[in-house]
């Protein structure tokens, strides 16, 4: 999967975000372990796709006054949230305004985040699945961006939408939640670090991605390039700087590698990376799908997924993968930052014209230090979970 | 601001800043993010016509013939202040002084003035110019005999909508090239659309191709890369001013935007890390306004290695405001990423910034040769 | 080299200049390996003292009291010029200039001369101070009635070598400091063996404990933080003189080195990569220049914001020394390592600098905090 | 065996250079494929440790006039070589001047690289086995650096050392070497490779090392330290500070264990990682050392092991371990500075005093970019192995 991002992103990190994004909203609906939302959603995922019209999802959850605050564990508390799900007969009213929607304008399914109190985020979460055409919902501006042309940033408009207790996929103050073992605070924690120790290693295969294409265009232009009668990719300076770009290049591989098989031990695949479900994947015959799938819209599978990963989840575990995930995330994008810089150093000039390709590197690379929470509230995240965790003295996002 | 202040020279300079304040605030504020979008966009055709009647296209101008007979320091001056603002325009006076540089070295060269007498266009429109290509890098047109060129220039820096340009070419079979004056509405000179590209969009270069277009030799034959030296040495510090008037807009708007926005329950300036960030950018801005000074009061007293200073002022400040820029996006957050804000088109400016007079690394390597040549 | 050539203020920098120049061909270059291997070689005594014979030691003393009446410039030109060859003299220079910046302040603010008379060994000796540790990073003395200091004084420059030393301290109870001055043969005063330092070995360092050590006033009480924020205003120039002269000192090794060396069957300074560091040394030898000198400037002409230009200078420069020195070592490869040559010493001595005047990080963040102030 | 280098180098990287020196030089003499004098060294080294009195190895490669010269397979031909052996009676006489010889002085089994024919390096390498106390070998002067001052960078000096045939590792001009089925300069070349291939890896870890125990220094520091009436630590500048260097830690080491498994799979340790050599070295019986490894001492073995390493090698395998084991080196030493610097910008003044540890990791650190070739020298050889060839336009070295 990573590695399918970083290959489309090397050319277009704009078009690997649409793909990325889709999976992201995935990423998001997954944590929930609401196993009947997920079948409907996902079926129709594919069916759409066979149909030639796909139903992508997206994950809305950024607002005008709070980016960080909803993104981050720590701060929900303090933050100025302003989507607001209000109980009604049968499912919630929701109020809001979300923006900088990846995907926004391109979804069908919008996997929609908002709160019932404003003033006690953290323990009134809710995630719904709104799909287009929901009375109440409609599609805002787009953004202006600096890249990423290929994708948009959408801002989505929530006036009185209603949304049916089916499609309620997450709510904090449901028995299955507010009764888990460890909390509501714990468990609405561990569901932000299912996504993002899943995501942001995606984030960090685009950097790389984008390291890539930036490496590939210097390279190519280093080898027909003359100057002072050589081949510019003969002198040795340029020799070391393509070289830089190279080892940026497989470095960020092997990082976002590392974060995805510690996600896979520890993270949202881990009841994939079980051995018995593992084989069970591999050999799983045809009638699966029309015997046991249907018993996932029982609330038990529901209640079965959600024990395993919320309550017998642990902190070690939870660290690590979100740990490992904001290495991934920020080294990589770090990295992509670098080599379109290196390559516009190479090129001069050159480099400048949108036709030679560099230029698109550069102004892409940026936003990925950006989304999926800026790159420095990702070391904020790592420290909390793999530097400062353990230690009495310290104090977090203070 | 670093600037001594006991001299008329002094004066001139605070008033032609001043100026150029003002002219950014009533001129370019407005529709800024309209303009930037260009050839997507408008141009902004009415401020780079009133540039022209302020006098920002004659600075470096002889008196006589209708400039303000002053040097590349006051360009630099004009070219710091609207960077702060929108670098585009500076674009467009960089190219221009940069034109009239060349014009005026072969013009010294050849004892004779009789280059500014072929049009009466100068200092009233900008001239189209190279900026961001030194002759080495590139492919040049050939020069017929009696001086009508045919070939090729990629990137010249308002070819769409100069009417005069100043491009190098070469004579058949010989190594040294000369530079020209042509009339771009020559109608064997083809235009190509406005290129795209990474930043200065308001500043836009085309590529033109020539067939057999009369020119104007400029000095004298074959002199192209001395006058090409001479106008690097003098302009690096108008590049360098680009650079630093960058810093400058990015920080400020940094700083505005971090004390209005509140996450975690605070405003972000209050974050500690943000304030490191800031920290920073503000050691950028303040050092590189003083490398700036100094190097542009080492041009103007004439000081022995003057010529290097600017150039590592050039290099040096290209750096910092690529790193200052970034961080200035970085600060913004989603919103630095916008075009709602400057910070996006700042950080792009910057970057197109580190190009001007040529491949960084290549003059990097030049500096480094002169200094090795002096050391042994 | 890049000062105003027009006024007797450069005549004298010039020969200050040359002096230093002059001081360090002939007392420092020989045996430097020697004395940088301090506490564990000898200590250049003679030089210590000869410094003092010529004047280095009264620099910003006041001509009354024997002093040559200038300001912390011309400090910074002695520190460049030492720091190129040795940057240990360089540090006692830096450090007895100091601790007179704080006399001085604190004589101004009482509007008294009467701490000067304390001693007749101000400008021939140096003084104790401690250069490396703003008062807000450090737990200071108690000061007794009638100013009897009791306590610690960690990391004291020149402790181990001075008379006196200029030392902060708090009264019991309150949260405002004074600076004192004190005698260090008294017997109530230990001091530590020569603390082992990352660099500037020949600037020697020690731990001092009190036991009510009698200690003179300096200034009015609780005026410490003020003295301080002076004396650092004034004094951030000669960390940054101190961080030039240790790139310009590298670079001039790193050139002679590999125009000698060969490999590969050439000389290697001909290989693209190690010209292109050696460009990337160039650039920010003359950029730190630049910057210097134009700090230097705005603190003579007294221009508004000095203190924030100087305080970033000292920050940047300490930062491009530390990057250049360290690809100084890189660029002679294992000689680059050994003592036999100087650039190891000079890039932990670059590294050391980077503290003087406190943890540069905490400065920056007094940067941001003062720039985020008046932007508001 | 690298993460226990890593684990010595956080504490003192002096004493995990010892270490690894003395396996450098083990490493040195295992391409040699000398299957006698392995045997006949390594017993030696086993027994002297069980006494108490460890007979240790070192690489005896960089002279006064060549250093990369000597360590580049593509410079060895235009440098200024100074060792040379002559062949006599019975063996070699050797001559020459020997610097920065890591552990010199501390060893007693000299791997000695020399030439016969200073006009035609790359094919007339040798390579010797010199113990202490040999005739016409003697210990000059120590050098005088700047950090790892627990170890030593030695001078050896050979004057009519007479080294008798058995003694000879390696001699390019002997038909096993001469014959062998790529030519002398691609096996010499081979030989190199399989050094620093395993060699840059250890550097890597030693790099990581520094890092780490910059890191933990630094940690150590900020949560006592205290700034404003809190902790260090608890500055959020402080924590991003304190977070990258964990973060340079753990890349690190992910990039020389990623160079380990490359040369595992593809470099000197190739054999061992072959599945029936590998299951047979699981299982050995004791039997084994008795009975088998006598045959070791025929010259079968030799040839044997010289028939695999050298004729079966491919230059994919050479680019791909050696390529990656400068990734390792440069980018864990570079990470090493980094985080020394990063140790002493947090800790101030403080940092500058040698009792606070600091100071010293920054002193250690330095050596790493330079040894084992420069990090540029790595730069260009990983542009030689993965980045430029294929490249017919491109040339090396130039």
């Amino acid at each position: 999967m990573y590695p399918f991002i970083e290959e489309i992103a090397s050319v277009c990190s704009g078009l690997g975000h649409i793909i990325f994004v889709h999976y992201l909203g995935l990423a998001t609906l997954f944590p929930s372990f609401n196993a009947k939302i997920l079948n409907r959603v996902l079926r129709d995922v594919v069916k759409s796709e066979k149909k030639g019209e796909p139903h992508l999802l997206d994950l809305v959850i950024t607002e005008p006054d709070a980016g960080t605050d909803v993104q981050e564990p720590f701060l929900l508390d303090r933050g100025r949230v302003g989507t607001i799900a209000r109980k009604v007969d049968g499912g919630y009213m929701v109020n809001g305004r979300k923006i900088f929607i990846s995907n926004g304008h391109f979804s069908y399914w919008h996997v929609v985040m908002a709160f019932e109190d404003k003033k006690n985020p953290a323990e009134t979460f809710i995630q719904c699945v709104i799909p287009n055409g929901s009375k109440g919902f409609s599609f805002g501006t787009r953004e202006k961006k600096m890249g990423h042309l290929a994708s948009t940033a959408s801002e989505l408009l929530f006036e009185d939408c209603f949304v049916p207790n089916d499609w309620m996929s997450i709510v904090c103050q449901d028995p299955t939640i507010r009764n888990s073992k460890k909390g509501i605070r714990w468990t609405v924690h561990s569901m932000i670090d299912y996504v993002v120790s899943s995501s942001r290693a995606g984030v960090g295969a685009i950097g790389t991605g984008i390291a890539r294409g930036a490496y590939e265009t210097a390279m190519d232009y280093a080898r027909k390039k003359k100057v002072g009668g050589g081949l510019l990719v003969n002198q040795q300076w340029a020799q070391i700087i393509l070289t830089d770009m190279y080892r940026n290049v497989n470095m960020g591989r092997t990082i976002y590698m590392e974060s995805a098989y510690t996600d896979m031990l520890q993270g949202l695949f881990k009841l994939l990376a079980k051995k018995p479900v593992h084989y069970f994947l591999d050999i799983m015959p045809g009638w699966y799908f029309s015997l046991i799938s249907p018993m996932l819209s029982l609330g038990l599978a529901t209640r079965i997924l959600r024990k395993y990963y919320y309550d017998w989840y642990t902190d070690n575990e939870r660290d690590a993968s979100s740990g490992w995930a904001s290495i991934a995330k920020y080294t990589c994008t770090d990295l992509g930052v670098t080599n379109a810089n290196l390559a516009l150093d190479l090129m001069g000039g050159d480099g400048l014209r949108h036709d030679h390709g560099a230029e698109k590197c550069y102004r892409d690379v940026k936003l990925t230090q950006i989304y999926e929470s800026t790159n420095q509230v990702n070391q904020m995240n790592l420290f909390c979970c793999l530097v400062g965790n353990h230690m009495p003295e310290v104090e977090f996002f203070k | 601001m670093n600037a001594i202040n006991t001299d008329s020279l002094a004066c001139e300079r605070q008033a032609f800043a001043d100026l150029a304040k003002d002219f950014s605030a009533k001129k370019l504020v407005e529709n800024r993010e309209e303009h930037d979008r260009y050839p997507f966009g408008e141009l902004f055709t009415e401020a780079i016509k009133d540039a022209g009647i302020i006098g920002f296209y004659g600075i470096n101008l002889p008196v006589d013939y209708g400039g303000v007979g002053l040097n590349a320091a006051m360009v630099a001056v004009i070219v710091e202040k609207l960077s702060e603002v929108e670098a585009g325009m500076a674009g467009i006076v960089f190219t221009n002084a940069a034109a009239l540089e060349i014009i005026r070295e072969g013009a010294a060269a050849k004892k004779s003035d009789d280059i500014y007498k072929s049009t009466d266009r100068f200092g009233t429109a900008p001239l189209a110019f190279q900026s961001f290509h030194a002759p080495n890098e590139i492919d040049m047109p050939a020069a017929g005999p009696g001086g009508a060129l045919s070939g090729r220039i990629d990137y010249l820096t308002l070819g769409g909508i100069a009417d005069f340009a100043v491009v190098p070419a070469r004579s058949d079979g010989e190594k040294a090239f000369s530079y020209y004056l042509l009339d771009l509405k020559n109608t064997n000179v083809s235009i190509s659309k406005p290129v795209v590209s990474l930043g200065l969009h308001s500043c836009p270069a085309v590529d033109v191709t020539f067939e057999g277009v009369p020119a104007l030799l400029i000095g004298t034959q074959g002199d192209g890369e001395n006058c090409y030296r001479a106008m690097r040495d003098r302009m690096s510090l108008c590049a360098a001013a680009m650079s630093l008037g960058l810093i400058q807009g990015s920080l400020k708007e940094a700083l505005e935007y971090t004390a209005d926005r509140y996450q975690g329950g605070r405003q972000i300036i209050d974050w500690g890390q943000v304030r490191m960030m800031i920290a920073g950018m503000a050691v950028k801005a303040l050092a590189a306004g003083s490398c700036f000074s100094s190097a542009s009061c080492d041009m103007d007293g004439g000081c022995i290695g003057w010529e290097k200073t600017a150039l590592a002022a050039a290099i040096h400040l290209g750096e910092l405001a690529n790193q200052a820029t970034t961080d200035g996006v970085q600060l913004l957050g989603g919103n630095g990423y916008m075009k709602d804000y400057g910070q996006e088109q700042r950080m792009r400016d910057a970057r197109q910034a580190q190009s001007l007079l040529g491949n960084a690394l290549f003059r990097k390597m030049e500096l480094a040769g002169q200094i090795i040549e002096e050391s042994r």
